[in-house]
């Protein structure tokens, strides 16, 4: 288990407390660990106006040469960094990061945690991340408000009951507690659903207790402190613009900051994996679409668990803050605006009025886009590549948070031992054989 | 929500009357094709930031398949075309280079 | 395909000739002859064929047109709509195949597997303005657009400046005539737009 | 105290009374009040609490940016929560209550949250709360949950009604004050068809408040004049009550029409969202003044400078007898003087800069109003209501240089452009060190299809803000419009405008410039999710220093509204603790919409019958009459079985398959797609399209055939016709007739089109009826008109002719095993075929069967069935048929797919029958397990179940499956899983499990 105050590292720290102002390049004190987040930290910082925080990550200049360079300072390559770090003593890590980090879908999501896959491969990973999520707030020491409500995705038609009475059954042998569950049920568990609906009555529902939400940005936020704290460098405004090769293996990357080397590379980049690929020369079956998101002015709690409802496509779940976040569709079109098409919004909210008839009164706040990697089987890609100690984490499509843990532990260990049970189904050449992990099969269900 | 004119029949329309068909100008690879090849054709994908090729139906129109050249950056549409050829009109082609200068994408630039 | 005659009295339309009075009156037609012609257009032995069986020649992109009997609509390229009395729809399908002889073609009835629905009523385009994302201000009488009313394909056309003809599937027939209905009754007015 | 003054109120009918409730108790307003200026004029100053601290709020706007007057309005159907006041428009037995508090707005538990505020700093929850683990979820997030959220669920359906409307236009001019209907007036003078809308119920924005003259006329003139002209113009549209919600790519445009929220009891629908396409899009959308950051800032009483006029000059309302003016611009001395003017108390105008201002102050100190500049407030003081205020210089600490006692302040921190539309597309702002704002910058506007700009903001929305350049700006803007739309808009002047000369606005982000800890944790940026100037340093102090990260870690402009008061002096803060320049920390994305809008709105018409298209049958009438358990499939609702009297599905299902079985049945089958392909290339087309050869079948017969896609998988089958030399009639699945038909067009127009091939779906046209059962040919002969017998019309053989008088096609085809004949005949006549076919298969007891006992019977004979036996990962090898694999082909789509590695592996999982060694029927979607664990741990697998059901035919419960190997281990048993954990032992045997040589459907 993580100990994250415990790991001894050996970093400067600026004295903003001093001024009030943060200076990323003062280097005046010298401390062993990051302060622990606790409710006595909490009390002692009150009584003095919070000026003792410290920064929850540092923010260095790249060094020369690391063991590993991450690319892509989201939470799939956070998780990463701090997974090489925590399981494989793999330290010496630059994460490098065109943008802010945490800023690209790891902050627009609907912040859904679900294991409840069908195919083996998708159960072993997403499970592993689900069984992640349960005690990252204490292996962070961030709380990362992991809420373990329970989803439900329901059945609306017959073909839909057989659907995910199949994938109970997998689970079931998988080692994914979930069960499939009654319209009584599901009323009961939600009552502001219209399980009479005329249309598609809700005939039952695949129940996941232990599926449930976590606060995303906590999650990148959670994860940088930690990788900070054992003394990688989190490099922000850093973009990548070549990939540096000696022969067939990969030995740096250049970037906005210089070149740096490394000996191995991890590509962690969502929907910009294909331009990372082509710098190294190869390529990707990923094509980059938007997808949609919205959530509703704030309200007094009405609904604890997830639902889903394919049938009609659409899902909510509702936030701490009150707001019910829902999850639209995606756009069938190539696009890099995150900006959707609205008739997805329509279509949506269109559903879920029907499904949840008082949410008609509701109003939308706000919705945005987020740009999502589709691979050609809709499910991920974490492999090695054509290019030596290269490798490649991508293809996440619609359903990266709930994975973001469990990815970064099979990179890791993919990357640091060169092989990995969780990763092995997900390499890159399933394509050419024919090998898919198809998890559209049971019900047409979205991540 | 774009908006595209279908070449067919000359109507300007919003994307809720046409359904997308991904990357366009792509060759079919059958039976006899090398693993690479048909590998490549099946699932190898341009994602360009930029100009970029690709299928259209006006599905609740004339029914008709056809090409847009559109940047999937900035959403500008350089031109719709007939699905009936192998690569972009000439003119289009111009069209891009005159507003992007130096693009390409697979083979045409 | 099919020869002989129906008995009348086992016609039955999708919705039985239902009718709505609103701000617009929706109404469902009677069993209305249509026929769908797929060929290529610009082709001399179509243009000739339709000609010489309807009067009229192909209608020019998106207009309709009137023949000897009915009308023509243009559909696509490769295809137009034929429509005229329900009883005469195999004969003149009869006619436009031999007409067609050997020029690639297909000529089928589909006057069972659609729907005719009529508007009338000043506000006509703004009932189809609440269902269509399209233009309809700008729609001229003997224009026609296929085009997505709601949910559903359709294809519609003015057929005056207070009136127009929407021809849909038969399956959605009452999915069709309650958006209708719905957007045309009292009280729903835009007003001025 | 706040109250109505005996004059004044431009917008009332003060001759209308309205009643209305709040809270529960009765008050009265006028009409022409918002829900916001009749609780001032009753003196109901607090109404609600804030978000995360309970502390009182009150109204500090006059408009959509107000972040604290959010009710709960309406009852039961009607309820809707978050409620803004500043733009409910008051009507008659309104009833609304305020939010977030427990037991009462007064007394609310929840503010001892105030008391522990200098622990709940920005952040709190990440560092709190983490052990021990199950207390997040079971303690602490149910009581944060409960304390957030603001509004009160509503529990009923809505009771209203919603729809859309697609509209197009060259130009929409978003906004209705002068700006708007300046380049309303100039897009129009083109010939351009011109739509301008206005949120609020009333036009002239705030130029009528302000004042100033406009060519010789009162602004209010110059706007009712612009009115009337633009009424006359044939290519002008006026909307009020509209909102522009949002810009999308392309043009598109949201219109938000609150039809009848102020007039509840009308008929029509209560919103209707426009779906706009304009050419061009002009947002005269305004400014919003900025609140000014000092301690107390938060307690009602404190208002918006503009505010607080708006109040007294449109509603005739007094915020307070005693207001105390802060600025640092010339705009708030307009408030001074409005209020002075109105006979109310202004004790001081505090302006923070050295220099203070223009001519306005010149007016205010001759009405006799005190000024003090580079003066600033050091605290504001009071509790549920301003108290009084404690006078400070801006540039110290704080040190209070004096009190006054006061019951309202009004500030005014500067203004910023509404530039949320022009920004929703990705319009780029500049930061203005001048006039102290982001303003739009016209060279990298939005771009559409053309990749040109298509939004254009003027007047204000574009920075300007003295009313002869927001005219000029306007003007000139419209024209460029309008010109680049390929309008001509002829050359008119712009009008000159009469105007006080203003001094430079001067930054002011904290107050006073030196504030301590202490104040600054009492110094509000968003009111309504309590993020203070402390909690944004404090984010910057930990690292989150991108506006994103700050915006997130602290909630700042978070809440519901958008941050359009919190933003910018969130931002201008942030940069302060950064040391860095407010354009280098940059904005938040603006995101639509501009106002939150009803979900009902969006949703439109579409509900319950008309919720989604409903697929019928001609055949539909009687399946209703006729107790039909419907199943949804796709669009379509087929009788999964007919219920009669207190039967379960089961025991209708069971009567329905053995009768079929004994004597007659009857399955409505219309809804198989029936498509059409004709051509001299069709029979080339159609080899392509299906495993198996479809060329060489003969006329007048009939073939099962396979489809997969290019990717080798499995996607549909069907019975394919060949009904002459170059006409084929394809069958379908019924979820596959449009899918199919789509697939066909696909290949035809993209990749063969030079092959001479027409498809036409002709599904409708037809009503098909399968009548199926040992009685099938006695029913057709009887019928009479053709000949049905074996000779005349084989197994796997079409005929057309007449049935009974019904022109018909008859196809003997089989999916049940038993003699079965499948009839089409025109739809139209669907329903009295049917009805033929019940009357005169009475003497058999004829038996109307349902989709499930389809599916039994279809699964007794071993039939597959797309869907159940495929999953869109299965090849047709693995169903062993090979035999509808044309060997002689060397391509048909999906031929290439099926040579690769994992598709030709001898470990793949294939079909056969199963039956339970105790005559159980397995469950559905049941594994078989293998022994041990995979390397992730989880349990091996050999096979799965696709299709299990009880057979009635054969008493028992039979199965198929996938199993590794399956076909090579007949008679092996092994062993399926159940969710409860127990296996299930079943022997692997031949899939066809009734009528296995076929005798009963070949004669």
């Amino acid at each position: 288990m993580s100990q994250v105050g415990c790991v001894v590292t050996h970093w400067i720290v600026g004295n903003e407390q001093d001024k009030g102002i943060p200076n990323t390049q003062s280097k005046n004190r010298i401390r062993n660990h990051m302060r622990r987040y606790s409710a006595f930290a909490i009390v002692r910082e009150g009584a003095r106006y919070h000026t003792g925080w410290e920064r929850a990550w540092k923010s260095p200049a790249p060094k020369k040469r690391y063991d590993a360079i991450i690319v892509g300072a989201g939470g799939h390559g956070l998780a990463t960094a701090y997974y090489l770090g925590k399981n494989h003593g793999i330290k010496n890590v630059a994460i490098l990061e065109k943008g802010w980090l945490g800023g690209g879908n790891t902050g627009r999501n609907t912040t859904i945690i679900r294991s409840n896959y069908l195919q083996d491969p998708s159960a072993a990973i997403y499970d592993k991340a689900r069984s992640l999520y349960e005690t990252m707030s204490q292996d962070l020491n961030y709380n990362v408000m992991f809420s373990p409500r329970g989803v439900m995705m329901l059945a609306q038609t017959e073909h839909e009951i057989r659907g995910y009475e199949r994938t109970a059954h997998a689970n079931a042998l998988q080692g994914v507690a979930t069960e499939f569950i009654s319209p009584q049920r599901v009323k009961e568990l939600v009552p502001i659903i219209n399980i009479h609906g005329p249309r598609y009555p809700v005939l039952g529902a695949l129940w996941q207790p232990r599926g449930g939400t976590a606060r995303h940005d906590a999650v990148a936020w959670g994860y940088a402190r930690a990788c900070s704290d054992m003394g990688m460098d989190i490099i922000q405004q850093c973009e990548v613009t070549g990939v540096r090769r000696d022969g067939d293996k990969v030995i740096g990357v250049d970037t906005t900051k210089g070149a740096i080397d490394c000996d191995k590379l991890g590509v962690v980049v969502a929907g910009h994996s294909g331009v990372l690929a082509d710098m190294a020369g190869f390529r990707l079956p990923i094509e980059s679409v938007a997808l949609q998101a919205l959530v509703s002015e704030p309200i007094k709690p009405c609904m604890d668990v997830v639902v889903m409802a394919n049938t009609v496509h659409g899902y909510m779940s509702q936030s701490d803050k009150g707001e019910m976040v829902i999850g639209g569709g995606a756009d069938g079109y190539n696009n890099y605006t995150q900006r959707g098409s609205f008739h997805h919004i329509e279509e949506t909210v269109r559903a879920l009025v029907e499904t949840f008839p008082m949410i008609s009164r509701l109003k939308m706040l706000r919705q945005w886009g987020g740009i999502v990697d589709m691979t050609g089987d809709r499910s991920p890609i974490i492999s090695k590549t054509p290019v030596e100690n290269m490798f490649i984490n991508c293809g996440w499509g619609t359903g990266g948070f709930k994975a973001i843990p469990g990815s970064g532990y099979a990179m890791a260990e993919l990357m640091a031992k060169g092989v990995s049970p969780l990763a092995d189904e997900f390499t890159m050449w399933r394509f050419g054989e024919g090998k898919f992990i198809d998890e559209s099969v049971a019900a047409g269900v979205a991540h | 929500m774009l908006l595209l004119e279908c070449p067919y029949c000359g109507a300007k329309c919003e994307e809720t009357e046409l359904s997308p068909g991904g990357e366009a100008h792509i060759k079919r690879y059958g039976p006899g094709s090398s693993d690479e090849d048909f590998e490549a054709y099946l699932f190898m994908r341009e994602n360009p930031k930029g100009v970029h090729f690709e299928r259209w139906r006006h599905v609740y129109g004339c029914g008709k398949w056809f090409h847009a050249a559109r940047c999937t950056q900035s959403l500008e549409v350089f031109g719709t075309y007939a699905a009936q050829t192998f690569e972009p009109p000439q003119e289009i082609k111009d069209k891009i280079s005159g507003k992007r200068p130096g693009w390409s994408w697979r083979d045409f630039s | 395909m099919q020869k002989g005659q129906s008995k009348m009295s086992n016609i039955q339309t999708a919705m039985n000739g239902v009718r709505a009075a609103g701000y617009v009156d929706v109404s469902e037609a009677p069993a209305t002859g249509m026929i769908t012609l797929r060929g290529d257009l610009s082709d001399a032995g179509v243009q000739k064929a339709v000609k010489s069986v309807m009067g009229a020649g192909v209608p020019a992109t998106l207009a309709v047109k009137d023949a000897d009997a009915g009308q023509i609509l243009w559909m696509s390229p490769d295809e137009l709509m034929i429509v005229c009395a329900y009883d005469q729809a195999d004969q003149m399908i009869a006619d436009l195949i031999a007409a067609l002889g050997d020029t690639h073609s297909m000529v089928v009835n589909v006057s069972d597997a659609r729907a005719v629905f009529d508007l009338e009523g000043a506000a006509t385009p703004e009932i189809i303005a609440k269902l269509a994302p399209i233009d309809v201000k700008s729609m001229q009488t003997g224009t026609v657009r296929r085009t997505r009313f709601a949910q559903i394909p359709a294809a519609f056309w003015m057929t005056s400046n207070d009136s127009a003809r929407i021809i849909c599937f038969r399956s959605v027939a009452e999915y069709m005539f309650n958006q209708l209905r719905n957007s045309a009754q009292a009280g729903f007015e835009v007003g001025d737009w | 105290m706040s109250m109505r003054l005996k004059t004044g109120g431009r917008l009332l009918n003060r001759a209308s009374q309205v009643e209305f409730n709040f809270n529960g108790k009765r008050l009265f307003g006028h009409e022409g009040d918002t829900l916001a200026s009749a609780l001032l004029a009753n003196d109901q100053m607090l109404v609600g609490r804030s978000f995360k601290y309970h502390r009182p709020r009150g109204i500090v706007a006059s408009g959509a940016e107000e972040p604290n007057a959010l009710m709960n309005m309406g009852e039961g159907a009607k309820f809707e929560p978050n409620q803004r006041a500043t733009t409910t428009e008051l009507f008659e037995g309104l009833i609304v209550g305020s939010q977030n508090h427990w037991p009462s707005l007064e007394y609310d538990i929840g503010a001892v949250n105030g008391l522990f505020a200098r622990f709940l700093s920005a952040g709190f929850y990440y560092k709190m709360f983490i052990h021990p683990r199950p207390f997040w979820k079971h303690i602490y997030e149910p009581f944060i949950r409960q304390s957030a959220g603001l509004g009160k669920a509503p529990t009923e359906k809505d009771a209203d009604t919603y729809e859309h409307l697609y509209a197009f236009y060259d130009v929409v001019v978003i906004g209705g004050g002068v700006a708007g209907l300046q380049a309303a007036r100039t897009a129009a003078a083109s010939g351009a068809s011109v739509l301008v809308m206005e949120q609020t119920a009333h036009w002239g924005g705030r130029a009528i408040v302000d004042g100033g003259e406009i060519g010789g006329q009162s602004t209010e003139d110059f706007v009712n004049d612009s009115l009337e002209k633009l009424a006359a113009m044939d290519n002008v549209t006026l909307k009020t009550r509209m909102m522009g919600a949002g810009v999308y790519d392309h043009g598109y445009l949201l219109g938000y029409e609150r039809v009848s929220d102020h007039a509840p009891k009308a008929t029509g629908p209560r919103h209707r969202l426009w779906r706009i396409r304009a050419g061009q899009i002009i947002t005269a959308t305004g400014a919003i003044e900025r609140p000014l950051s000092f301690a107390g800032n938060d307690i009602p009483g404190v208002m918006l400078a503009s505010a607080l006029r708006d109040y007294v000059v449109n509603w005739g309302v007094a915020v307070g007898d005693r207001t105390v003016i802060v600025t640092n611009n010339d705009d708030a001395y307009r408030t001074a003087i409005a209020l002075k003017q109105a006979g109310l108390d202004v004790p001081v105008i505090l302006d923070a800069r050295a220099n203070g201002a223009g001519s306005l102050a010149d007016t205010a100190r001759d009405l006799g109003i005190r000024v003090e500049n580079g003066k600033a407030l050091a605290k504001v003081k009071g509790g549920k209501r301003v108290t009084g205020v404690a006078i400070c210089a801006q540039a110290g600490s704080g040190g209070v240089l004096e009190e006054i006692a006061c019951d309202a302040v009004a500030m005014s921190g500067g203004w910023s452009p509404v530039v949320h539309l022009y920004s929703h597309c990705g319009g780029k702002l500049n930061w203005d060190d001048q006039v102290v704002m982001f303003r739009p910058d016209l060279n990298r506007r939005p771009t559409d299809q053309n990749g040109e700009g298509f939004v254009t903001p003027v007047g204000s929305a574009n920075g300007e803000l003295a009313l002869s350049a927001v005219l000029a700006d306007a003007t000139v803007r419209a024209k460029e419009a309008v010109n680049a739309l390929g309008h001509k808009a002829p050359s008119t002047g712009v009008p000159e405008a009469n105007e006080h000369g203003e001094n430079a606005v001067e930054a002011v982000w904290l107050m006073p410039q030196g504030a301590g800890d202490k104040l600054r944790m009492k110094t509000w940026l968003d009111f309504q999710n309590d993020v203070k100037v402390s909690d944004v340093q404090l984010a910057a102090r930990e690292g989150y220093e991108s506006v994103e990260h700050t915006k997130r870690y602290t909630t700042l402009g978070m809440a519901t509204d958008q941050g359009k008061l919190s933003n910018i002096n969130g931002l201008a803060t942030l940069a302060d603790a950064l040391n860095a320049d407010i354009p280098n920390v940059g904005t938040t994305t603006f995101r639509p919409p501009y106002t939150p809008i009803s979900m009902g709105a969006i949703a439109g018409a579409a509900r319950d019958e008309v919720f989604q298209p409903l697929r019928q049958t001609p055949m539909q009438g009687w399946h209703d009459e006729n107790g039909a358990d419907y199943e949804p499939v796709g669009h379509w609702r087929r009788a999964y079985c007919y219920r009669r009297g207190a039967e379960t599905r089961a025991q209708a299902v069971e009567r329905e398959i053995l009768q079929t079985r004994k004597s007659l049945g009857l399955l409505d089958a219309s809804t198989l797609g029936k498509l059409v392909v004709k051509g001299p290339d069709a029979g080339k087309f159609l080899d392509m399209m299906y495993t198996n050869m479809m060329s060489n079948l003969a006329v007048g017969k009939c073939r099962y055939g396979l489809m997969c896609s290019e990717n080798g998988f499995l996607i549909d089958d069907g019975v394919v016709a060949r009904i002459d030399e170059d006409t084929w009639l394809c069958h379908t699945t019924t979820g596959g007739a449009d899918r199919i038909h789509a697939h066909m067009e696909e290949w035809l127009q993209t990749e063969w089109w030079d092959w001479k091939v027409y498809v036409a779906n002709m599904t409708e046209q037809f009503a098909q009826v399968a009548v199926v059962g040992p009685n099938a040919r006695k029913l057709l002969e009887k019928l009479g008109g053709m000949d049905v017998s074996k000779e005349a019309l084989g197994f796997m053989q079409w005929a057309d002719g007449t049935l009974g008088g019904f022109k018909a096609r008859v196809y003997r085809i089989s999916f049940s095993g038993e003699l079965s004949y499948e009839i089409a005949v025109p739809a139209n006549e669907g329903r009295a075929f049917w009805d033929t076919l019940l009357k005169a298969g009475a003497e058999f007891d004829i038996m109307p069967y349902g989709t499930e006992a389809l599916h039994v019977m279809r699964a007794e004979k071993g039939f597959i069935m797309i869907g159940d036996e495929t999953d869109g990962t299965v090849i047709p090898q693995d169903l062993n048929m090979q035999w509808a694999i044309s060997k002689k082909k060397e391509d048909f789509l999906g031929k290439r797919a099926q040579e690769r590695s994992h598709m030709v592996s001898s470990d793949r999982w294939k079909l056969v029958g199963l039956e339970t060694l105790d005559g159980s029927v397995l469950p559905d979607g049941s594994y078989a397990v293998a022994p041990g664990t995979n390397a992730n741990g989880q349990r091996n697998t050999q096979g799965r179940v696709t299709s299990t059901y009880y057979s009635p035919t054969l008493g028992r419960g039979i199965a198929m499956g996938l199993v590794h190997n399956g076909p090579d281990r007949m008679g092996e048993v092994i062993e399926f899983n159940k969710v409860d954990g127990s296996l299930v032992k079943a022997k692997i045997v031949d899939q066809v499990f009734y009528d296995a040589e076929g005798a009963k459907q070949n004669v």
